[in-house]
């Protein structure tokens, strides 16, 4: 059922866990629909110089999760907000049908991060004002 | 190998192959042929039909063979709604039937029937007095399974038949799962009709029957040639039959030894994991479950992550139904039970068979506890759970 | 043993139990199972059904499997039924299908459609015009058989279908004689359901599938998982799929060789029958019918005493459609041609297929008049005959 | 399906043709049903000396039609009419279901075979007469 590349994902998942120190944080998914991810991730000078993830889900939420942390390192907010579904789901040598919304979670929990990362930063930017 | 899905397909016992064998080759006579080939044919179905009745308790002539489990129970649940439409439109099925069952019931409402889905109590038994208050005048077919094959529990069946029967209405009970496991009399649960499937019990996929007591009033659900007695059409999977009939007779002989084994390695496996793995939950009846059947909810991950590392270290176990595997619900049993969607997503089903050994618990309960903890060390639940501890 | 009955069902091509063997004892996972086995068996049946498509030209997620050529039928007249039933309830069929579509048809009147018999000339064979006069703004389905069992004849289906599309209805037909016998290409006859059945083309008893055109609307028969993308649940009947594909690669590839040798044999035998018996009918079309049977009426005496005759001496052949043997009438198939019951009763299909010789033939050829003879010695009507002349 | 017994008087009938001077001529059956058969019985001193029959149908006519043939051989007119079905179908060693018409085909045979003996002796007597 699942490409060779979700197995390794989700066997070996690159980036797993907690930024204790993160700039933006994405928070998706349900618990009820079976798959939760958090990502993290810690920007400099506009590029994503780290992220990570926690996840509570199924081999292709997990998989998705750490395909999608690393095709955003070392991306600019430009560049990282750029990143589809589709394109994760090619990264991972595709999903089954109903396992797509694995690839949707992962970009969502990416644009979440980046958002929470904006609103923090012009909290920030408001407050040294 | 560790296989641990017996309640999805069991493997085939070498003397059911060997027993079927010389009918997919040599002998491949047409039971409904006059001549001699036919014939030999013909005696082995019939030879079949008699052990499988004899599983059941019931007279041969009161076997029905289909292509499947789903079959029987669509031919039970249509075949007898069709046949007493004129006296009612109203079924009663329980709510955590087999999908052959309930996606049958849901056909059914769609043209024009009315079903009535029974809850369970957290243990996942049906109360036989919601039985008796659900049944009404136009009611015409209770259904309500044996054994579950989620969870294992098993339910009153004599008791609910005996309800149905008070009220004159006719009792179908899915045993697809408790045949082989436990011992099946029709005449002491009283059923109307029962359904059986060959793959649970060591035999071959693509055999079930139908067990119709005799007298009931039934449309087949394939019609044409006069084959089972005109009540199932369609040239007989000779050799399929066979080898159902050959486990049949082996489940009969073994079954009461094998369940006590099988208890014991199933009750070690649940126990193992009680012991080593935190914030798991056993679900399914304390006593009335099947013997080789336990289904763990592990809190905080979920079930298919599980399975999967599982199966990477040749240990294999399933997320409850394997035909709901596609959705994204959780199992409409764990829910009906009352689990939160979030435990019921990290549910495990543990299906033990004859041919596993303590080896077998044994290197599942060294595997299980990584699996388990290095999911969990990816789960925001985990993590968040410890630090508000 | 001359087994002359390749129509009532085939011996099994070794090639065909060789692929399945592998898949009744180690390879035993369930299609539906995630992990590793599970997928093993779920791409073997996934190459079988290319396999079972490529055979009559369709797509493979065109091909629902079933359990028998019965079901698929029923599937095709109940499921087009049901599922239309709100745009009309009239059906038309044949009068010379099988019982599979006929009971079906009967079925339906039962519960409340209407059916249409077309008739069909001496020949077997339907007259598009019959049918263009028959299709009402309430018909939701024609079925008519694309190669009939007993007598043989082909009927002009691609035209039959036109008839039916120019009126939007559905066109379902019945090839479980034609497959493996003729080339079958499903868009050119432009059908929308084609049923088929494993055992008739050297695979095994007990399989069949159903070709449904890609966007036709139809129910399931059998309701329950997720099994066949939701059209046909039960665990899938591995073994046998793998069979059927099997069967299916191997009659594509020897077919069109196998025809023209097996049409010899039949021609042969048909010659040689005609020549050495006296008052011999030979039933079906000359031209338009299957290449391995023939039929032949030999009067004043019964068939199923030429049967039995027969195989005492080795030969194996029947009285017309198998399902039928248990019944006093005559064939419907040769009652629907125009026979006479009496010589409809004296009917004997001989069906050759790939393992039979010439040798066969011969041998036949040399016991069937002695046969006729010994029988016609008893006959009242053969001895007055030769004294009324 | 059948009795050895059945196919034994199937393979090899006992009686088979016609009795050209007979005293009585028994013709039951239909085409139409697929079974036909004539018993001849030639009678001496009340007692049946000799049967024969001829038959169209099926094996278990055939069978039916040989085994009544020898057992009324040598009986009395009035033993020969107790004959049944049952004893034809048990003298067979049983016939299938829906073959029990045979049977009863062969038990009509010769009450239509005596029959017609007693009318012609009725209208020799009434000649004679
Ligand atoms: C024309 C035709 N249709 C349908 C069937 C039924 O197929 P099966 O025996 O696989 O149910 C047969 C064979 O018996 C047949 O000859
Ligand atoms: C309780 C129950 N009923 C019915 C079925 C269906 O049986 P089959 O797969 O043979 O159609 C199953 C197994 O899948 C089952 O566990």
């Amino acid at each position: 059922m699942y490409s060779d590349k979700v197995i390794e994902h989700f066997m070996h998942p690159r980036n797993v866990g907690k930024i204790e120190d993160a700039d933006g944080v994405g928070k998706v998914g349900n618990p009820v629909c079976g798959d939760v991810m958090w990502i993290y991730i810690k920007v400099k000078d506009g590029k994503i110089v780290d992220c990570r993830f926690e996840t509570f889900g199924c081999a292709a939420a997990i998989a998705s999760s750490s395909v999608t942390t690393e095709m955003i390192k070392g991306k600019t907010i430009e560049e990282a907000l750029k990143i589809t579904n589709k394109a994760v789901a090619e990264a991972l040598g595709g999903l089954p049908p109903q396992k797509m919304h694995c690839s949707l979670l992962a970009e969502q929990g990416i644009k979440a991060a980046i958002e929470d990362y904006m609103r923090r930063r012009k909290k920030g930017e408001e407050k040294g004002a | 190998m560790v296989y641990l899905d017996n309640n999805a397909t069991t493997p085939i016992d070498r003397r059911v192959y060997e027993a079927m064998s010389p009918y997919l080759f040599e002998k491949f006579g047409n039971p409904s042929t006059l001549y001699s080939i036919g014939a030999e044919a013909r005696a082995a179905v019939e030879e079949a039909r008699k052990r499988v009745a004899d599983l059941v308790g019931a007279r041969p002539d009161e076997i029905v063979f289909t292509g499947c489990g789903s079959e029987s129970d669509n031919m039970a649940l249509k075949g007898v709604a069709f046949a007493h439409m004129e006296r009612g439109k109203h079924i009663i099925v329980s709510s955590i039937e087999h999908h052959a069952v309930l996606n049958t019931a849901a056909y059914l409402e769609k043209i024009g029937f009315e079903v009535t889905y029974l809850p369970v109590d957290r243990y996942g038994m049906v109360d036989p007095d919601d039985l008796r208050r659900a049944i009404r005048s136009d009611t015409v077919l209770v259904s309500i399974m044996l054994a579950n094959n989620e969870i294992g529990t098993i339910q009153p069946v004599k008791e609910l038949c005996s309800v149905s029967h008070e009220k004159g209405v006719l009792f179908h009970t899915d045993a697809v799962q408790a045949a082989g496991k436990l011992k099946i009399d029709v005449e002491e649960l009283g059923v109307d009709l029962l359904s059986l499937s060959a793959h649970k019990i060591y035999g071959p996929k693509g055999v079930g029957a139908l067990y119709i007591r005799k007298g009931t009033k039934i449309h087949p659900l394939i019609h044409g040639g006069h084959q089972e007695r005109g009540r199932r059409a369609g040239t007989e999977n000779v050799a399929g039959i066979v080898g159902f009939g050959k486990a049949a007779e082996i489940a009969l002989q073994e079954m009461e030894e094998e369940a006590v084994r099988i208890a014991e390695l199933r009750d070690r496996l649940e126990m193992g994991i009680l012991e080593r793995i935190e914030d798991v939950i056993v679900n399914g009846h304390p006593e009335r479950r099947l013997p080789n059947t336990t289904n763990i909810s592990f809190c905080y991950i979920e079930g298919e992550a599980i399975i999967l590392k599982l199966a990477s270290r040749g240990i294999y176990a399933s997320t409850g139904s394997a035909c709901s595997s596609d959705t994204l619900e959780p199992s409409h049993v764990l829910m009906a039970i009352g689990l939160s969607p979030e435990v019921g997503h990290g549910s495990v089903r543990f299906s033990l068979g004859k041919f596993n050994t303590a080896d077998d618990v044994d290197r599942t309960l060294e595997v299980l506890p990584e699996v388990v903890s290095n999911l969990r060390e990816m789960s925001p639940f985990w993590r968040r759970k410890n630090v508000q501890r």
